[in-house]
């Protein structure tokens, strides 16, 4: 029998450390020291409820257990194998206990659609996806469907773009089957460019075959016979797992000519990003992929109808494709049953930032930010107070405590000034500014902007001046109201979804922060410390005990002061670096 | 030559891998562990390459019968690398931040006597059935 | 053409299907202001990158603005070209682009004909709110080119002509964001690009970014000293255009006053380069002659067709990219430089005075002339044929500061004997017309028939490449004409496999011929302006007296006073060029 | 006539690698990416000769190279440092990794140390935003790190 206590953050700060001590010492009471064994483990997600302490192997699931109940589930449970029913979790809908936590709906907080295989099978092992159900999806739309009969399918399941802009799914295959050509493509658009996303990434490094096959499938669907991968170069590994399952799937004869004996022939190949986070946006990927500078094009004409080569084209991102073939087997009436009204199925988030489990999770639609910040991701780092998610990276806004009960789904997060993006979540405390955040998404915007139209050429830097002018302890009033009308306007004006939701990291911190931002031009303060110009320097003489570590450790020698004597900062050399706060073991410099 | 030319034929594969799968994870077949490293960027840069290669030498010094898998991200990227052990019939355990001190103390105990050790991820997802 | 029904500024129109809302709109008298547009419909020349976005429009149920430009009209679409949301949209982007833009406005080489100085004018901008940083570049100075890419707005026509219409690749967008421009490759300067001067960019840029190396200076320097002789040409294309530059309808010919306004500024000769272009014929057709007959002879060293070899321009283009085929060009120089060569050789002599104590200039429609004049092999010890090459648009600021009111200028003839010339000079102006008018002299001088109809109407209009057959009395000679490097590549790429079969081939580079040139006032995307310089071009050559080549007088009395026959030994020194091989070539270092 | 000058061995690397994309102005990016990948770095005189293969203008291919960040034509050192900037990285304060670096090695970010030793340049998330802030040097990446580290990472690679 094992003990397992929850060692998390959160549970750690409610003393499950000394729970851990308690059952040990009361096992040893009973002489079972040596039979059961007590392991602390990583976080259960479930903060909320802790500290946690999970039995097995019967999966009893203790919540909120305090040290002094040690005794209790020792003499009870172990020793007399009775369920201390108390500490049992009670479900929120029918009050009743949950014994067995595979009961318990928090584990149905995560729902891997897309991540299925990840992390199940070996990703360079065909015969792994094969013997999962791997490519029963296109035997399936071969064997049994019409191309409109998949496209109705997908259109049914209300599967929409995972990509960003949520743009649905079987809708697009439709435009691009009705417009005829002598070719058509079929394109995956893996250019993760969102810094702080990579659930493409890991999709199609432990799950490449999914990709493949659902391309084969929407080639397919809408008549194409070749298809593409465009995906960063900085993703090598994932290169090459597609290489190699391009390579077995071709030997295994599911790409390549006549797939499956039906006449069908597809295939696959790759074009490599050069770093350009604009290519993300279709038409600029297009362009890319034609050896071109990836600059958007105005729409219409839309891929569908003009693209590749001139030729109509889809284009899908990774985590799109990764839900089709399971979409094809399991139907479209099993999917539109998981998720929101206008938003089905799951999304995967890539959680990362100040919070505890920094990881790839996937989710329902409408699963509230809540949930993902205190169940699944365990809580804030360090026990410090929540203040704003970042969704949807620089094309995106921050939610802050005020939405932490909203649905996470397209709609909400479009009306909350975010929007879904591709699925960075990046979770912020009271040490993130969020003027500088937004200064941070602006730089790079302005470094990743292609030039091609104004407002988000010149625009995106003006506002990026505007905000460093901010940060610097230099703003008006004034800029505040140009931070909002050059907004709107780039948000309007710009040619392509790179320009048009630029400014949200601006406007919604504007929206939702707009304390801090006055803070910041008026009072000259940064509360969260983060803006350099807007701190001193200082060390408490009470406090200083002269062991000189920190004028050792300044770089630029601006710390001055006899051995043994209190030290002085001299704030006119002083460059903020931080070096000295972190060498000091008496807490006797602080910032203000 | 390729190797599925009909739907009857993947089927059929689908069926002998199946078989394999669910024999590996009743570990039917003379109580054969198996092990699964998470090998995404993250798990590699992390060191889950050393910590395979490690074990899958330690144990073969040791005599015991371990199947080792790479496989892709297991979403837990905070504890990297991360490894998931099967021992028959039971439960498959999530191990985080497996250096090869941990790796040698997962061996020696939990691999060759069923004795859990720290650093166990407590998985926080249903797998959908296909 | 199928109508259909959209709303504009509430009102209910019928447009053309398949129009952008900018042109449905201006269809019906509403002009949606623009900035990076740009066409040139009689050629088929189009940049609209949607880029400026100054266009905008609001068009009810989508979610964004749309650039009238890009975006056509569909049933039943409802458009606002100037609610409140679409003139902060507008207002603010145009402030965004000249926050971006120096604001030397009173010295720009574009003051008073630059778009986006229009542009600030119409939306009544007083103020810049967004001030920040500007782009800086190197300026780039070449010798008929001035790249001042600091106030490039990125409008991308530059680019579009360079490429698309020219196909010379000397301009490219090069880096991204905030630092993007358009550029030669590594952001050298132009003298190392694969630039033909041929200067459209100049016409299209909507801004100061893009000029002429301006020499009106030098020239009035050189006519206030006593010591020189200074010697004026005009080009056939600048009297269709000048009247313009002094707010006269094009197609207006103002060959008579521009000759006054020349002799006012203190010109010392006035001529005329249409005789010189009836001298070019005299050579050039000659050299056809040769050729055919040679070939028809069966003669392997001779090369057909022969390509007219007048446009400085084309000159450059086949020089950097079909350096194998360097034989293939008629040797003769162009009319600017044929007259050069007359005027510091001829008439030198005949006036008595020192090859250095003559200054020639030429007005030229043109800017690639200006590096023409430059190059080595048309300076005698340092000493240029033609020393001065101003462009119509230089002609005209000459003009305004010598405080004459050209449009109430009494006509004056030219001077002579460099100034007399017959219409086949004239039409040396419009593309195809080099090749008619040395069809009209060749034509004679093969059958020794009287032409009856010297109009050749085939070989003239607007279509990128043009191809005729004439009969000259049984033997069909094979004429291709081509306007537009890109259409000059066509038929290069075809010569070069040597299956094209044309006897003969013109070649101008720019849109129209000369009378598109990069010299003349700006049109600013307004092709109908060339079109009517190019029927008055032909009205010119109608109502002249004498219109081939060979019967102008003054051509005959030059050869038989000191030319002796065409091609002969003195033409073959001063009238004829060989030409350089000017592509990179890929060298093993080491 | 102009010349571009480069060594007999590059210029059959850069033809053979355009003859293996059939010469073709769209694999210009696929050709960059092998050229690259083949001398680090995309000179001026590469950039010709492929443009040459390809059929198109230089400019069009420096328009090309200077567009995507991944393309360099100034040589990176023989330790390439990228510092991951990230929002993941951000926010765990990749800034001051970075500083830490800038400090040691007395460069900037763009530049070369004057050995040629080490490069510095910032890259957008390389997806391992689990072990933020993250750092790669050459292929390898080193997670969780601190500016304390900074300086022992780069003594494995100063001997």
């Amino acid at each position: 029998m094992h003990l397992l206590v929850c060692g998390g953050t959160g549970c750690n700060a409610s003393r499950s450390q000394e729970i851990a001590a308690n059952l040990k010492s009361s096992l040893k009471d009973n002489g079972l020291e040596n039979e059961v064994q007590v392991i602390l483990t990583g976080c259960f997600g479930f903060c909320e409820k802790g500290p946690i302490v999970k039995i097995m192997p019967d999966n009893t699931f203790y919540t909120e257990v305090k040290p002094e109940d040690a005794t209790e589930i020792i003499m009870e449970h172990v020793v007399k194998g009775r369920k201390v029913t108390r500490l049992l979790y009670t479900d929120p809908e029918n009050k009743q206990h949950v014994a067995d936590s595979k009961h318990m709906g928090f584990y149905k907080k995560q729902m891997r659609i897309a991540l299925r295989n990840c992390g199940y099978i070996d990703p360079q092992n065909i015969e792994e996806y094969i013997g999962a159900d791997g490519y029963a999806a296109l035997a399936k739309c071969l064997g049994e469907m019409t191309p409109e009969q998949v496209i109705n399918e997908i259109k049914l399941s209300g599967l929409r773009g995972r990509g960003g802009g949520g743009f649905p799914t079987g809708l697009k295959w439709e435009i691009a089957s009705k417009n005829h050509a002598d070719q058509k493509y079929v394109v995956c658009n893996a250019d993760e460019g969102d810094p702080g996303a990579f659930m493409d990434r890991s999709i199609l490094e432990g799950d490449p075959h999914s990709v493949l096959e659902a391309m084969t499938i929407n080639g397919y669907a809408i008549g194409a016979t070749i298809g593409v991968i465009y995906i960063r170069a900085e993703y090598p590994l994932a290169i090459n797992r597609l290489l190699v399952a391009i390579d077995q799937a071709h030997e295994y004869g599911l790409l390549g000519k006549d797939i499956l004996g039906s006449g069908f022939n597809f295939d696959i190949e790759l074009r490599y990003g050069a770093g350009a986070f604009v290519c993300g946006e279709e038409t600029a990927l297009i362009h890319s992929m034609e050896g071109l500078r990836g600059e958007p094009t105005f729409k219409p004409p839309f891929p569908a109808q003009s693209g590749y080569n001139k030729k109509p084209t889809n284009v899908n991102n990774v985590e799109t494709y990764a839900n089709i073939p399971i979409i094809i087997t399991k139907g479209a009436d099993w999917f539109n049953k998981i998720g929101t009204e206008k938003s089905k199925g799951t999304k995967v988030f890539a959680l990362a930032g100040q919070i505890n489990n920094v990881g790839l999770i996937e989710v329902p639609m409408g699963i509230t930010l809540r949930e993902v910040v205190y169940e699944i991701g365990g809580g804030i780092k360090g026990g410090k107070e929540f203040k704003a998610v970042q969704t949807g990276g620089p094309s995106g806004g921050c939610l802050t405590t005020k939405h932490l009960d909203t649905p996470i789904d397209y709609d909400n997060l479009l009306a909350s000034g975010s929007m879904m993006g591709s699925g960075g979540m990046v979770v912020m405390d009271e040490t993130s500014c969020m003027v500088a955040i937004a200064k941070f998404y602006l730089e790079f915007t302005v470094e990743e902007s292609c030039g091609k139209c104004s407002p988000c050429r010149i625009g995106n830097k003006r506002l990026h001046e505007i905000l460093e002018k901010i940060t610097k302890g230099n703003g008006t009033m004034e800029d505040l109201d140009n931070l909002r009308n050059l907004g709107r306007v780039i948000k309007d004006a710009s040619l392509c979804g790179l320009g048009q939701t630029s400014p949200n990291p601006v406007l919604s911190t504007i929206e939702n922060f707009y304390d801090e931002y006055v803070e910041h031009i008026k009072d000259k303060k940064c509360r969260a410390g983060v803006c350099k110009s807007l701190m001193q320097y200082v060390i408490d003489q009470e406090q200083c005990v002269g062991c000189t570590a920190c004028a050792r450790n300044c770089p630029v020698n601006a710390i001055s002061g006899e051995k043994k004597m209190p030290h002085f900062i001299n704030t006119e050399l002083c460059i903020k670096c931080g070096a000295c706060i972190e060498k000091c073991k008496f807490n006797a410099i602080s910032i203000c | 030559m390729t190797k599925i030319k009909s739907l009857a034929d993947l089927k059929a594969m689908k069926q002998s891998v199946q078989e394999k799968i669910d024999t590996r994870a009743k570990g039917t077949a003379e109580g054969l562990v198996q092990v699964k490293v998470a090998m995404a960027t993250c798990g590699i840069a992390a060191g889950a390459k050393k910590v395979m290669d490690y074990m899958m030498s330690e144990t073969e010094k040791r005599g015991m019968d371990v199947v080792f898998t790479q496989t892709g991200c297991m979403g837990y990227c905070h504890a990297e690398p991360t490894i998931e052990v099967t021992l028959p019939g039971n439960e498959p355990i999530v191990f985080g931040y497996v250096d090869l001190k941990k790796a040698d103390e997962i061996i020696d105990k939990y691999i060759k006597d069923g004795e859990l050790v720290e650093g166990i991820i407590p998985v926080n997802y249903e797998k959908i059935n296909n | 053409m199928e109508k259909i029904n959209i709303i504009i500024d509430n009102k209910p129109l019928q447009v053309e299907k398949g129009q952008t809302v900018l042109k449905a709109a201006h269809a019906h008298g509403i002009e949606i202001p623009t900035l990076c547009y740009y066409e040139l419909d009689g050629v088929k020349l189009e940049n609209r990158p949607g880029g400026c976005r100054i266009c905008v429009v609001e068009i009810e149920g989508r979610k964004n603005l749309a650039p009238a430009c890009a975006t056509e009209v569909a049933e039943g679409m409802v458009i606002h070209t100037c609610s409140l949301r679409v003139v902060n949209a507008r207002r603010t982007v145009l402030e965004l682009i000249l926050s971006d833009h120096p604001a030397d406005c009173l010295i720009c080489p574009k003051n008073g004909k630059c778009e986006l100085q229009s542009l600030a004018q119409r939306l009544g901008v007083r103020e810049i709110p967004y001030q920040g940083e500007q782009s800086t570049y190197r300026k780039d100075l070449s010798p008929a080119i001035i790249r001042d890419v600091d106030k490039c707005v990125m409008c991308r026509r530059c680019e579009t002509v360079c490429n698309i219409w020219q196909t010379v690749g000397a301009l490219s967008a090069v880096n991204r964001g905030f630092q993007a421009v358009v550029a030669p490759a590594f952001e050298q300067d132009l003298v190392k690009s694969p630039c033909t001067y041929c200067g459209q960019c100049i016409m299209a840029c909507p801004v100061g970014a893009l000029s002429e190396v301006d020499q009106t200076r030098q020239v009035i320097t050189a006519i206030s000293d006593p010591k020189k002789t200074v010697v004026v040409q005009t080009a056939p294309a600048v009297r269709v255009a000048l009247g313009e530059e002094f707010g006269m309808e094009p197609g207006n010919i103002v060959t008579g006053q521009m000759a006054a306004a020349l002799r006012r500024i203190g010109f010392d000769y006035v001529f005329d380069t249409d005789f010189a272009a009836d001298l070019t014929i005299m050579e050039e057709g000659t050299e056809l002659l040769t050729r055919i007959s040679k070939f028809t002879q069966g003669d392997k060293n001779v090369k057909l067709p022969i390509l007219t070899s007048c446009c400085p321009g084309w000159v450059n283009f086949f020089e950097t990219n079909y350096s194998d085929m360097l034989d293939v060009p008629s040797t003769a120089k162009s009319p600017q430089q044929m007259f050069g060569a007359v005027a510091k050789n001829y008439l030198t002599t005949k006036l008595g005075i020192k090859r250095e104590d003559m200054v020639v200039v030429s007005i030229m429609p043109c800017v690639a002339k200006k590096f023409e004049s430059q190059r080595d092999e048309f300076k005698e010890n340092g000493n240029p044929d033609v020393d001065y090459s101003l462009t119509t648009r230089e002609l005209a600021e000459l003009i305004r500061q010598f405080n004459i009111d050209f449009k109430t200028l009494p006509s004056e003839d030219f001077d002579n004997p460099l100034g007399e010339s017959t219409g086949a000079g004239v039409i040396f102006g419009a593309t195809g017309g080099v090749i008619e008018a040395a069809t009209r002299t060749a034509y004679e001088l093969f059958t020794g028939k009287k032409l009856e109809k010297v109009d050749f109407t085939e070989l003239r209009g607007l279509e990128g490449v043009r191809e005729a057959t004439v009969d000259f009395n049984g033997t069909p000679i094979k004429i291709g004409i081509a306007h537009g490097l890109s259409n000059a590549r066509q038929l290069l790429d075809q010569v070069r496999k040597g299956n094209s079969g044309f006897h003969a081939i013109e070649v101008m580079a720019c849109p129209g011929g000369c009378i598109g040139g990069a010299g003349q006032p700006f049109h600013h995307g307004n092709f109908d302006i060339i079109r009517k310089r190019q029927e008055a071009i032909y009205r010119e050559d109608a109502g002249k007296p004498i219109r081939k080549s060979h019967e102008n007088p003054y051509i005959q009395a030059l050869y038989k006073e000191w030319l002796g026959e065409p091609c002969g030994e003195i033409s073959h020194h001063l009238l004829h060029t060989h030409y350089f091989d000017k592509s990179k070539h890929i060298e093993i270092e080491g | 006539m102009a010349k571009v000058k480069l060594a007999e061995s590059k210029i059959n690397k850069i033809k053979e690698i355009c003859t293996s994309f059939g010469n073709k102005p769209g694999e210009a990016i696929n050709v960059l990416h092998k050229v690259q990948g083949e001398f680090g770095y995309l000179p001026a005189e590469v950039q010709e000769v492929i443009a040459q293969e390809l059929n198109v203008s230089v400019a069009q291919i420096y328009g090309i190279v200077t567009f995507y960040s991944f393309f360099t034509m100034t040589p990176k050192g023989e330790f390439p440092i990228s510092v991951c900037m990230g929002t993941a990285c951000y926010v765990r304060g990749a800034e001051k990794v970075l500083d830490e670096f800038k400090r040691e090695l007395k460069i900037g970010v763009g530049e070369t140390t004057p050995d040629g030793k080490f490069s510095l340049n910032c890259l957008r998330c390389v997806g391992a935003c689990g072990l933020a802030p993250v750092v790669l040097i050459g292929e390898k990446v080193y997670g969780r790190l601190t500016p304390d580290g900074v300086k022992d990472i780069l003594n494995e690679y100063r001997s």
